[in-house]
């Protein structure tokens, strides 16, 4: 699945966006921000206030209690501030 | 149908408003507002406005339809820019028309106050000192603002 | 200081609109409302717009300056046609800047809803057919918007 | 004192403005409206249902309680339908 990344949580990570294979026990948004800390400092620093990290799935809005099954595209980002 | 933009260049509010009413005689009211790039204190070079292309303009027709079903619109234009702007340039429209006054001004409010708290947009400050700045932190102020309609 | 005029002649919005925001970096936010005349039905020739000269300009002066009491406003204009307005032309225009949405949809709202209830300003309808209709009706809906404000 | 009528007020008087006198025990608003009504059917049409018309003293609204003591102009009219 793709993940991409936008604004501080982009910049943290150092990347844009990237494949990533999360094993089956990861099911949920909030434990795919788990196992992604889990994978470097830098990952780690993106997502040290996790609760504050926004997650849209195929382009949508969701919380993270919902399931990345058959999810296309995950993206991660800090609160909006468009407008 | 609403009118949904993402885009680099700067925007003519007056052509859209115009392009909402021209040639109808049923449009009442015409509220147009702009969104624009303020100087905080004499050291803002610019605000670089990062989006994520296909969710903004999604998230917006979203919420444009939303509007559209809340109140007896004839016509809504949304058009956000992206990238670098400038004190004193555009950042967002938003134009909403409708026979009376009431149903284009709180759409108008609603519209830019989900598109603040739901659009995939972030601010970063650029400083004339040279220093890239803090990203603009998001208001809670603005959260509230969205909560009054629902 | 606002800018109040009572005319015969059609307006600019985008030009109005621009006089707020030229040159400037601290304008956050620029609401514009347009009221136009609406064709009630396809037997409107046009709307007869009277006044009272003098007192038109003076107590939206008063509306104005309210406002500018009540909301932390940068700018405010404010336009009032007379004389007779077609369907799908321009009859008041409200343009208020600050540096935050906010106060400036209030501000152009409460503008709006005080002109339309003290603004000495009286409708009069024309029809195709070349009968001089009724005069239009104060509405119960507009002195309640305006209440809302006290 | 100077009177002025607009509106459908003014069609019903046949005239926009006029210089009147009332007597000294016309004191109000209120009590002008009650003098000019019995001026002629004209005026009575005009102020059929007095309570729903509005004035105003040297423009300024003003309730038909209020004096016209020191009154330059006085203005009826309809309830306003601008906007």
């Amino acid at each position: 699945m793709k993940v991409v990344y936008f604004a501080w949580v982009r910049e943290r990570i150092g990347k844009g966006d990237e494949d990533v294979a999360p094993p089956a026990e990861v099911r949920t948004v909030g434990q795919l921000i788990e196992w992604l800390s889990g994978r470097g400092e830098e990952y780690a620093h993106a997502f040290e206030k996790a609760k504050f990290i926004r997650a849209a799935i195929d382009r949508k809005h969701v919380k993270h209690e919902a399931p990345i099954e058959g999810a296309r595209e995950i993206a991660f980002f800090p609160p909006m501030t468009g407008g | 149908m609403a009118t949904i933009r993402i885009q680099r260049e700067d925007f003519d509010a007056a052509a859209e408003a115009a392009a909402l009413t021209r040639g109808r005689k049923d449009v009442g009211a015409v509220v147009t507002f702009v969104g624009l790039c303020r100087d905080e204190g004499g050291k803002l070079e610019a605000l670089e406005l990062e989006h994520y292309p296909g969710m903004a303009e999604e998230e917006i027709a979203r919420v444009a339809t939303e509007a559209e079903q809340r109140w007896p619109l004839q016509g809504v234009t949304a058009i956000h820019r992206y990238g670098k702007i400038a004190p004193g340039e555009n950042i967002v429209l938003v134009v909403t028309t409708s026979s009376h006054r009431a149903a284009a001004f709180e759409a108008a409010e609603f519209l830019m106050d989900y598109l603040k708290t739901r659009a995939p947009f972030w601010k970063k400050e650029h400083n004339i000192d040279g220093t890239s700045g803090e990203w603009v932190e998001a208001k809670d102020a603005d959260d509230r603002a969205a909560e009054r309609w629902s």
